[in-house]
């Protein structure tokens, strides 16, 4: 039975199950990071966030994003799963996983990760306050595009 | 003939989730200028477009059969 | 019950309780990270690892830690856990988790932990290979201490 | 009259884990010599010394009932 390292789901993600993924006898370090939904962003209170996406694009992403790391960073192993639907305060959103022989690669790695599910993923958020609601885009986090798109294409 | 996929605020701005276009091979930026003529789609010029689940530039051809989406800015994570 | 945020304990180390414990309403990011035990360094095949601790002094250090960490990124919790004892390739000998409103200082601060563990948690690591045994020190993991001493001092 | 706690391969060298010293108030420093002089330890200069708990500098004194501790340069992680 072959696991999926790149997943999108719609239940609640366990971080151990991602740690188990990576494991290896070469590893000498695993990073994790735990996307959660944060109570207040910039003064405004979320009561819960709802988040959708294009599923078999983004898994595709996610894979894209897992062949550049080990482009970048070669022998890390990369787990990813981003949840969708609707998830309240403290629920976990997304989860990277990444092991590696030594810990800097492990860190940079993770952290590239999450920068480009920020940039070529299409999974989209939208905020519920309690008086309103908004789709949020990459621009109103000020992460524009700097060329108009995306810079991933095949 | 091809099919457009719609997600967030456009997905709620058109009122459907799927659209059939009749049209011949257009481009990415014909296909835009004919969402929003046609459509009256926003925000396009913030809009990427994908074909067959792969981001596509303004000079790609649009065939009979693709399945094209309207990716506004993505906000994952 | 007060939760203990830094550890020294002798038994198998669940990264996840770590994580329950740096969660917050704030955050929108936890990191962690986690050092196992690798087969492979330099060459040498490692048939176990035993950790040796000043337990007190190390707690202390821990707590320093977490201390310089609040300075440097206020408002982010950090729960650091230390094996100690005989550990097997792949056993976990150290979990870091950070929480933090933002992602950035989730990841700088993890990162910082883990580097003044190996600075200042009088902390000791014996490798065990097939044909020998050696106790390690920084020097030999090229971390000097520039003036001779971990720079904390009070 | 001080304890002084040995790790590591401090611990292995001196077969004991700790030592009780009859000494008057003395300095880091002095107290370095005279391990290397009465005890044989080697390798002294990458260790450091901490007072109860805490890292001490060469000048910084021990009292009596002090616990001292050797710190050779640490490997956790």
């Amino acid at each position: 039975m072959k696991e999926e390292l790149f997943e999108i789901v719609d239940k609640p993600i366990k971080p151990e199950i991602l740690v188990k993924k990576v494991e290896s006898r070469e590893a000498g370090a695993i990073t994790t990071f735990i996307g959660t939904v944060r109570e207040w962003t910039k003064g405004e209170k979320t009561v819960y966030l709802e988040y959708q996406a294009y599923k078999p694009m983004a898994v595709k992403m996610l894979k894209t994003i897992g062949d550049e790391i080990q482009a970048k960073w070669p022998k890390t192993l990369v787990a990813i799963t981003h949840r969708i639907g609707q998830l309240d305060i403290s629920d976990i959103a997304v989860v990277i996983a990444v092991s590696s022989s030594h810990r800097k690669a492990a860190y940079e790695a993770n952290e590239y990760a999450i920068e480009r599910i920020k940039q070529i993923v299409p999974i989209w958020k939208k905020e519920h306050w309690e008086n309103g609601e908004s789709w949020l885009g990459d621009q109103l986090e000020n992460v524009p595009y700097p060329d108009g798109k995306p810079s991933i294409k095949e | 003939m091809f099919t457009v996929l719609l997600f967030a605020h456009l997905q709620e701005e058109a009122g459907q989730n799927r659209l059939e276009i009749n049209s011949e091979e257009i481009t990415v930026s014909e296909f835009k200028r004919m969402l929003q003529d046609k459509y009256k789609l926003t925000q396009l010029d913030q809009v990427m477009v994908a074909i067959n689940e792969e981001f596509a530039l303004n000079d790609d051809t649009i065939k009979n059969g693709d399945t094209v989406a309207l990716i506004p800015p993505v906000s994952g994570g």
